[in-house]
């Protein structure tokens, strides 16, 4: 059982597996997504109830704080791809960790957007110099710089090892920063505004936060796997099996 | 023997890097020069007001020192990247990271160590009394290797890279906040009279942390970057 | 001894080779030849270990050079299309402080003796950045007299050079290989060279 | 004839900058980055505290344009110097001087007018109102071509002499601090009610002098550099 | 017609050359010699005008070429050790910007057509940088091709070029000539180049 599972993992580490796999699993996960975001929707408008001291304006925490969430996570998961990628040489590896930052990045760039816009309401401005707000920022500076760095370089090979190395390093920092961060603000700033609601959320609005995570964890495979597909067919187009189905393509299409 | 070798390559190493920076006196000058460049542009844009001047001193201060250390790392492998004399280090037959170390070592004898020197002074400019410039030499004195070494990092990540010298600055400045973060603090906790040893220590560990590890970092960026 | 096996090389999308095997030994030199383009440099950065190969492995003494780096490169001397030289410093400071940082042992005077040997006698204290570029070219080659390194690997070192320098260098080369060493490298200009084996591998297709 | 070849030229080397930082999208980016990263640094080093960040903020937007427009002046002319291209360039049948003039404004196009387009952004996290903001922008607007043409300068004249940054410093810097006063001057009038048409007026004066002077200074510089 | 009258040049602490006379005139072809660190270089960008020549001066058509620089500049082909290309953009891009800002008039099959000439078919839209020390060296000869100037300085232009592309470019240079052009040039390679009238200044003494 275990070597089996030993084996299907590398069987489906080379990309010349992974693709037509992606492939298949794609539409599930779209569905999916689809399905939880609808679900998770309706709740945030219709079922959770009506905020005794901000009303309607609070509702924006169903994607706020989903976002924030995904975008910690999945910075992770990016980092532990480029490990991965880096000291067992798995392009299939480094090939999801170049796929996951645009859409960490974008989710960071979605908790500061959902959240500034949540600011105006509820503290009067835009921006606080916040110990969660600046991390989140510094957050999405890291992403920008490994997505700069990537786009920098143009062999394709080094490209995905020198920015595995910048999310290691990266990762490392993050507590550091978050937690130094921290200390940072509660030092200059008595009583801040943060932004922590009350203290008790209803459990209805937990089950839907979490329901909201998981349709975007949905949405994210589904992206991270389209984008992977076209980062393989672009990084191994040299190789007979991406020339072959390049070739064999159109005949098929012809047939249909 | 192994070790005698180590050694002698370290020395030979850093007075390499020092005799090139005294060739390039300029080069180190520089590095200074906007140092003060930048501090003194604080009166000028934002206000003479000492009061108002004084409650940033150590911020600015240590923006400063932060990017003048950043800009000079442009500069720590690119040159040898450029000639081809890089290639030939990733062939000694030494380590490559204790090399690494070596350099950032040099690298900070001429680029850290003067900014520190020269704070005092920026500092009385500022208006900070002495208790305030003693921390802030002592703060800048752990700081400052540490932004080299994680300077490094970024700075071999980088080389050969299209615009790799602004890139650098992206990749590193977020990395350098924590320093930032309690450099500052510990000046602004002693001026206020409060207790500022324990960001003494955290900068201390930082130092030890980054000694420890960032050169493993900063050579394998190397050998990905000469390929 | 130095061995490669079944080495394949990927640049972009061209493999610009595959498959390739050779051998090199004691008092053998091999030619690279190849045309504009066909992967020499890329080849001889691979046997230096400066590349990592996308197939294969290159072999030192019946060992992968990348788990021996520091044996295999205290065995080597490369000297590729840049010079590797401060244009800063001297030549003697360069050709000094290169000595120091790969294990020391080499003496002022056979400093000074190298370069005289290798027609810069007269300009050694000049900053080499003043140097012609044939000039240039000879403080690199200069690390050739002080090297102990039994295997050299030489990318087009006759470029940017006079006759005189070419034949110097060609002498260099002999005299090498007849202490048992080895010498890989490649030019697109006609040298007479005489050596015991001569070996070509060519890479155009 | 000679005035069309004048303006074919204009146009084929502005659009051979525009494409060359197209291809290096990163660096344009990073100069952006770097100048909102500079600018969220000081909140981070001062404090976090809005007003008195509010009344920093038109200073510290001024040194961080001032700041990301040097750095990339750096690269202005160097890589064209590297790669040989500078000395093709020296022999074009075309006066230099408007060669340099359209460098410099394609330049400022990639580097400078991305700065103004962003500073209303980081005015809102400083705190600034939106008159500050509004002048902000106008100033920036008058004021970063001065200092790309003024650079131009002092990166021609570093080109030759290794690590001359300081000789550009001394030359560049006093030169940008007018530019500085002023145009901080203008925003601080304005958001304290007061009268700021002297200020533009002045900035706008800086640039029609640098446009007719600076190109020649430039292409004097080059052509020293080159030899 | 080039002429150069009493030229000196020192460098440093070297007099490289002093009392230089020479001229060139349609059809001529002129090859510089000497070693390594004579001069030719300095001689070559003297002659450009990228120089300043401590003594004497170069003619163009009789009048100094300080008082002339535009109309000497668009009848001058020079091509240094320095390629004088981006290595960010392609071959092709490379020289139709190039063509655009000396004045334009070149069409892009034009410029397809010479990439092909030279032996960079394939590789006209990849980044120069990518390419090997001697494709490099080939899109900067392309220029040759495109050009319509009557006099090319040519430095030490066969370096890193292979035998085939060595004999193309002699034939380019040939052809040149032929429609009463002129050629001043210096390689340390032996170049088989047959022109009407050769002349041989050298610079050792
Ligand atoms: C640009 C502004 C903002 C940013 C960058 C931001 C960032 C974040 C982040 C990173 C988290 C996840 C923290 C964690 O789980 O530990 C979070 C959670 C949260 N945010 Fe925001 N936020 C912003 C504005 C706001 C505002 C204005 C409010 C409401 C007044 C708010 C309310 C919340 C709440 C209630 C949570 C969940 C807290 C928890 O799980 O403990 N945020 N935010
Ligand atoms: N990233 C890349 N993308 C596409 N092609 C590349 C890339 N990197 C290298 N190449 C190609 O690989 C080859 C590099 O070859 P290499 O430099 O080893 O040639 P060489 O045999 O040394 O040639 P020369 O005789 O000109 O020095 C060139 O054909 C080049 O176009
Ligand atoms: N600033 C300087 N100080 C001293 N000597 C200098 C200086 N600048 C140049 N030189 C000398 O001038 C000569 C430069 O010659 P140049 O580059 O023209 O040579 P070349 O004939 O082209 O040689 P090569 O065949 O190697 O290309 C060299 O001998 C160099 O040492
Ligand atoms: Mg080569
Ligand atoms: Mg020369």
């Amino acid at each position: 059982m275990v070597s089996e599972n030993a084996i299907a993992w590398y069987h489906f580490s080379s990309p010349k597996n992974f693709y037509p796999l992606a492939g298949r699993l794609i539409p599930w996960f779209w569905g999916l997504a689809v399905i939880l975001l609808v679900v998770g929707l309706y709740m945030s408008f219709f079922v959770a109830p009506t905020d005794y001291k901000q009303g309607e304006s609070y509702r924006i925490i169903f994607v706020h704080v989903p976002a924030a969430w995904m975008s910690m996570f999945i910075y992770l998961v990016m980092a532990a791809y480029a490990i991965i990628g880096l000291t067992w040489k798995l392009r299939m590896a480094e090939m999801m960790a170049s796929a996951l930052a645009p859409t960490g990045a974008m989710f960071t760039f979605l908790a500061l957007w959902t959240g500034a816009f949540w600011g105006k309401p509820t503290w009067g401005a835009y921006w606080v110099w916040d110990a969660r707000l600046t991390s989140e920022l510094i957050l999405l500076f890291l992403y920008i710089g490994y997505m700069s760095l990537q786009s920098a370089i143009d062999d394709p090979r080094r490209a995905a090892r020198a920015s595995a190395l910048l999310a290691i390093v990266g990762v490392i920092n993050l507590p550091v920063i978050y937690w130094s961060v921290k200390w940072w603000n509660t030092l200059h700033q008595g009583a801040s505004v943060s932004p922590t609601m009350a203290p008790k959320m209803a459990s209805i609005m937990i089950t839907t936060m979490l329901v909201m995570t998981f349709a975007f964890w949905m949405y994210t495979i589904a992206v991270v796997l389209m984008r992977a597909r076209r980062v393989i067919l672009e990084r191994e187009r040299q190789t007979s099996w991406v020339m072959e189905m390049v070739n064999a393509d159109p005949q098929a299409e012809m047939k249909k | 023997m192994n070790q005698s070798s180590l050694s002698g390559m370290w020395r030979a190493m850093v007075s390499r890097d020092l005799t090139l920076a005294m060739r390039r006196r300029a080069d180190v000058l520089t590095t200074l020069f906007f140092f003060i460049i930048v501090v003194s542009l604080f009166p000028l844009g934002v206000s003479p007001e000492m009061e108002l001047l004084r409650s940033i001193a150590p911020g600015v201060i240590w923006v400063a020192a932060l990017l003048a250390s950043m800009l000079s790392l442009g500069r720590l492998f690119s040159d040898d990247f450029q000639d081809g004399t890089l290639e030939q280090m990733l062939l000694l037959p030494q380590p490559l990271s204790v090399l690494v170390l070596a350099k950032v070592f040099a690298h900070w004898l001429v680029s850290g160590l003067p900014l520190v020197l020269l704070s005092p002074l920026l500092g009385m400019q500022l208006g900070l009394d002495s208790d305030g410039i003693v921390l802030m030499m002592v703060t800048l004195l752990l700081g400052t290797p540490v932004l080299s070494l994680i300077g490094a990092v970024g700075a071999a990540l980088t080389l050969g890279v299209r615009g790799g010298g602004v890139l650098v600055s992206l990749l590193v400045l977020p990395l350098y906040i924590p320093v930032l973060i309690f450099g500052t603090g510990a000046v602004d906790a002693a001026t206020s009279g409060m207790d500022y040893e324990g960001h003494l220590s955290l900068l201390g560990a930082f130092l030890v942390l980054s000694v420890v590890l960032t050169p493993l970092g900063t050579a394998a960026a190397l050998r990905i970057s000469v390929e | 001894m130095l061995q490669v096996r079944e080495l394949e090389c990927v640049r972009g999308d061209h493999r610009l080779f595959t498959g390739l095997n050779f051998q090199l030994r004691g008092g053998e030199l091999l030619r690279l030849r190849g045309s504009n383009g066909s992967g020499k440099t890329s080849l001889l950065r691979t046997v230096c270990g400066l590349l990592e190969p996308t197939e294969g492995e290159v072999l030192w003494n019946g060992e992968n050079i990348r788990r021996q780096r520091d044996e295999f490169n205290s065995a080597l001397l490369y000297l590729g299309h840049h010079n590797g030289i401060k244009s800063e410093l001297t030549a003697f400071e360069n050709l000094r402080l290169g000595s120091a940082l790969s294990g020391g042992g080499v003496s002022d005077e056979q400093i000074y003796d190298a370069l005289e040997k290798i027609g810069l006698g007269g300009r050694e204290d000049l900053p080499t950045q003043v140097l012609s570029q044939g000039q240039k070219r000879r403080v690199a080659l200069s690390r050739l007299l002080l090297s102990e390194a039994p295997l050299w690997v030489l990318d087009e070192p006759f470029t940017a050079l006079d006759v005189g320098a070419v034949d110097r260098l060609a002498r260099l080369v002999e005299a090498h290989l007849k202490k048992g060493n080895m010498v890989m490298f490649t030019t697109h200009q006609e040298v007479d060279l005489r050596a015991g084996t001569l070996r070509e591998v060519s890479l155009d297709s």
